[in-house]
């Protein structure tokens, strides 16, 4: 019974037990069991990784009325195992003038900071890599590391559409990580916590995305544009500059930059569910007691989310880099900061007060700051329709 | 345990070399990354401080978070006055600006 | 577990080395017969022209400018949200969110400086 | 020699080797490129300090955005030229004894310091980072310093911005 409550621990004590019979002490047999832990973990994400790309697959063709891969397996579903054994035996080659070390390492360092985030993500009340106090602040810094790898590829290729890649990326992508961050602060003001574990324990009665709607719906467009996937995929523009930055790869190492951008998706839904939608503690009960139901709950509101993103993405044409701008700067972030403020003020005044209070005034607020966004929004679009449509002087003759 | 020292001598090796690098690099975004690993150094040695001294006093990491926001400063307006040169005279050595010598 | 930083270590270290091994094992397995043709910069078949530098929009740049900024006023906002929900308060809640909203009023009017002087337009 | 000074001897190893590497190489994106090895390596002396929140934000603002502001500055301002020819001026060794005395200087000071220098730390609050918090914001402690760096922030901007600005 008590290895269904929580596996991990149980298998953790053995190995433990084993390993000091063996005769280590008990900190390298420790260190040893966590290596082993990691190992696992990641290598799940892998495989769900490689599942992923069936998923997008078949998603994708449903969206474009196909039937998507059918012939390998059931369903098609062993697809994406011949699809890596032709990336691995494919030649690799490495343009002239490319900086070599730089070349090679960006792909690399793409993937793992994506592996990084799963260091910190909660799969069980009892299932977390690492429950880092400063967990929201981690998953920006591992953010950082993906632009980085980015305009390593894109510098280190010498090529014109590969820089432009990397440019793009610097003002766009980059840019989005202002509203991302400060969607980010407002589980944090909700919470009073950076800690992934403290964020969705705090959500045990009501979830933060009744306390912040709008909170939710900016992380996900930011989101989407951190991620890199349409309608923001302006650093890649397979129309405009032929996939952007990694134009010039072939093989594996394009291999790893795909199977990054899509465990980056997975994983973002997954964040998602975490710190809006209550993490472990739904759609299934017994989530907070049983951790393989934690861990599915976790999963399928990653699924869901991927799910959404991808439904987003070939749904909506790309955005022009101007509106992407503008959009932004403009609009999205302005938007972050005054709904940060607000919830910094309604939870200070009624922090103290009964919770039914609590919820509905944060729900009245962000319906308010939706409400007069929209208006503003409205009132702007009406000036530029009487703009357009104001008499033109006609020549005359 | 690791004895105090090592980190103030770890940031003053730190600093040398920056310092170096601000003395000796001639392009003028070199210099500003001296300036960035003079800005490390003082930081490693402020968080030492902090480590070391009185925990509940937390003006260590304050002042290590403010050093931070100079910097980002200093890049900004450094950044950018060499790239307004950029544009202006076509070069980033810091020598061959010499407009104000005479 | 006694130092979760131990953890993460240890991650970032197996997290680097496990995206490196297909990479080597395909280097194991794959042909390798470069020519120059193949090695040539792809410019979607048309000879390259010039270096891969070429002068672009200075545009980039400021974008990349207001990022910094606003980068690190969040390191700021970070402890202060934690700081509104003390358990044992040293200052009225309400006084910290006033705080906060003086610090990020400070930074909008920088927002807005640079939005009037036409710098958020791509031109 | 326990498993922290391990850690710290490679890490510093690291940091100093960066370091010589960002001051000497020619081309400036390696030495971007070398200073970002640098500032991992400090983010890793943070940890050992047990400021995790510090470790982190060096790499959200150092290695995720100043970083990448030199990268992009190079890019923008990058003469092939400049990458061949010796990247120091006509007086470096000057400056070679100038931080050689700053660092013979330093290490004098420190040598000298009244408190002893072998001190160990004494155990960490569970609640570091909650102080953090609470003494930027407390008007006993660092609530001026806080607003401060906001307008310290705003006068960056306003001045960067103005200086990037095309004036034609």
């Amino acid at each position: 019974m008590e290895f269904w409550v929580d596996p991990i621990k149980v298998i953790f004590e053995w190995l433990m037990l084993t390993l000091t019979g063996w005769g280590l002490s008990g900190e390298l047999a420790v260190v040893i069991v966590d290596l082993l832990g990691i190992i696992a973990l990641i290598m799940g994400a892998m495989l769900l990784d490689i599942m992923l790309v069936w998923v997008e697959r078949k998603v994708v063709a449903r969206f474009q009325g196909r039937l998507g891969p059918n012939r390998v397996g059931p369903w098609g579903l062993f697809q994406p195992f011949p699809d890596i054994i032709k990336l691995i035996i494919k030649e690799d080659t490495t343009p002239v003038g490319a900086d070599k070390l730089v070349f090679n390492l960006a792909p690399i360092l793409s993937l793992a900071s994506v592996i990084f985030l799963w260091a910190v993500l909660p799969l069980a009340s009892t299932i977390v890599g690492v429950d880092l106090n400063v967990g929201l602040l981690y998953l920006v810094a591992a953010g950082a590391i993906g632009t980085l790898s980015i305009i390593m590829a894109g510098w280190s290729s010498n090529n014109k559409y590969a820089l432009l890649g990397a440019y793009r990326m610097v003002a766009n992508m980059v840019s989005y990580e202002i509203p991302m961050v400060v969607a980010l602060l407002i589980p944090t003001v909700l919470s009073g916590t950076m800690s992934l574990k403290g964020i969705t324990l705090a959500q045990s009665n009501v979830w933060f995305v009744v306390l912040s709607p709008l909170g939710a719906l900016l992380f996900l467009i930011a989101a989407i544009a951190e991620l890199g996937r349409s309608p923001f995929d302006l650093n890649e523009g397979e129309s405009e500059i032929v996939s952007g930055f990694h134009i010039e790869y072939s093989g594996m190492k394009f291999g790893l930059f795909y199977a990054g951008e899509l465990l980056h998706a997975f994983t973002f839904g997954a964040f998602i569910g975490v710190m809006f939608f209550g993490g472990w503690q739904w759609p299934l009960p017994w989530g907070e007691k049983y951790a393989l139901v934690g861990i599915f709950n976790v999963l399928a509101k990653g699924m869901f989310f991927y799910w959404v993103i991808m439904w987003i993405k070939y749904t909506v044409p790309r955005i022009r880099i101007d509106h992407m701008l503008a959009f932004n700067w403009k609009f999205l972030t302005p938007l972050a900061f005054v709904l940060l403020m607000v919830t910094a003020i309604v939870h200070a005044l009624f922090m103290n007060m009964a919770p039914w209070l609590y919820t509905l005034a944060m729900f009245l607020a962000n319906v308010l700051v939706g409400w007069v966004t929209l208006e503003i929004l409205r009132s702007n679009a009406r000036k530029q329709r009487v703009a357009v449509e104001a008499p033109q002087p006609v020549a005359q003759h | 345990m690791i004895p105090l020292s090592w980190y103030l001598y770890l940031s003053a090796m730190l600093f040398a070399i920056g310092l170096y690098g601000v003395l000796a690099r001639k392009n003028a975004i070199a210099i500003l990354l001296g300036v960035e690993l003079m800005l490390n150094a003082v930081n490693i040695n402020l968080v030492a401080f902090w480590r070391y001294g009185d925990l509940a006093q937390m003006a260590g990491q304050v002042f290590a978070i403010i050093v931070f926001a100079v910097a980002a400063s200093e890049v900004a307006v450094g950044l950018s006055l060499v790239i307004s040169v950029y544009r202006r005279r076509n070069t980033v050595v810091a020598n061959e600006l010499d407009l104000m010598k005479w | 577990m006694q130092n979760p930083w131990m953890y993460v270590g240890l991650f970032l270290l197996v997290g680097v080395v496990i995206p490196i091994a297909p990479i080597l094992f395909s280097a194991l397995i794959a042909p390798k017969k470069p020519n120059p043709i193949k090695q040539s910069t792809y410019e979607c078949g048309i000879e390259t022209v010039g270096e891969s530098w070429v002068q672009f929009k200075a545009q980039y740049y400021v974008f990349a400018l207001v990022f910094l900024v606003f980068d690190v006023e969040t390191v700021f906002l970070f402890p202060w949200a934690m700081a509104l929900n003390a358990q044992n308060p040293v200052v009225m809640p309400a006084f910290v969110a006033v705080e906060g909203i003086i610090f990020i009023l400070i930074l909008l009017a920088g927002l807005a400086f640079t939005w009037r002087k036409g710098m958020l337009e791509w031109v | 020699m326990d498993a922290s000074q391990v850690i710290f001897i490679l890490s510093a190893a690291l940091i100093l080797v960066s370091a010589l590497l960002v001051v000497t190489v020619r081309n400036l994106i390696h030495a971007a490129l070398w200073l970002i090895a640098t500032l991992f390596g400090v983010a890793i002396l943070y940890v050992l300090l047990e400021a995790g929140f510090l470790a982190v934000v060096q790499v959200v603002v150092y290695i995720g955005a100043i970083a990448i502001m030199f990268i992009f500055a190079v890019m923008l301002t990058r003469r092939d030229l400049l990458d061949k020819v010796p990247q120091t001026n006509e007086n470096w060794p000057v400056a070679l004894g100038v931080s050689a005395l700053a660092l013979v200087g330093i290490a004098f000071i420190v040598r000298g310091f009244v408190f002893s220098l072998d001190r160990i730390a004494a155990p960490l609050p569970e609640n570091s980072l909650q102080m953090l918090g609470d003494a930027l914001i407390s008007p006993a402690a660092y609530v001026l310093p806080f607003e401060v760096a906001s307008v310290l922030l705003l006068a960056a901007m306003i001045g960067a911005v103005y200086v990037a600005m095309n004036k034609k």
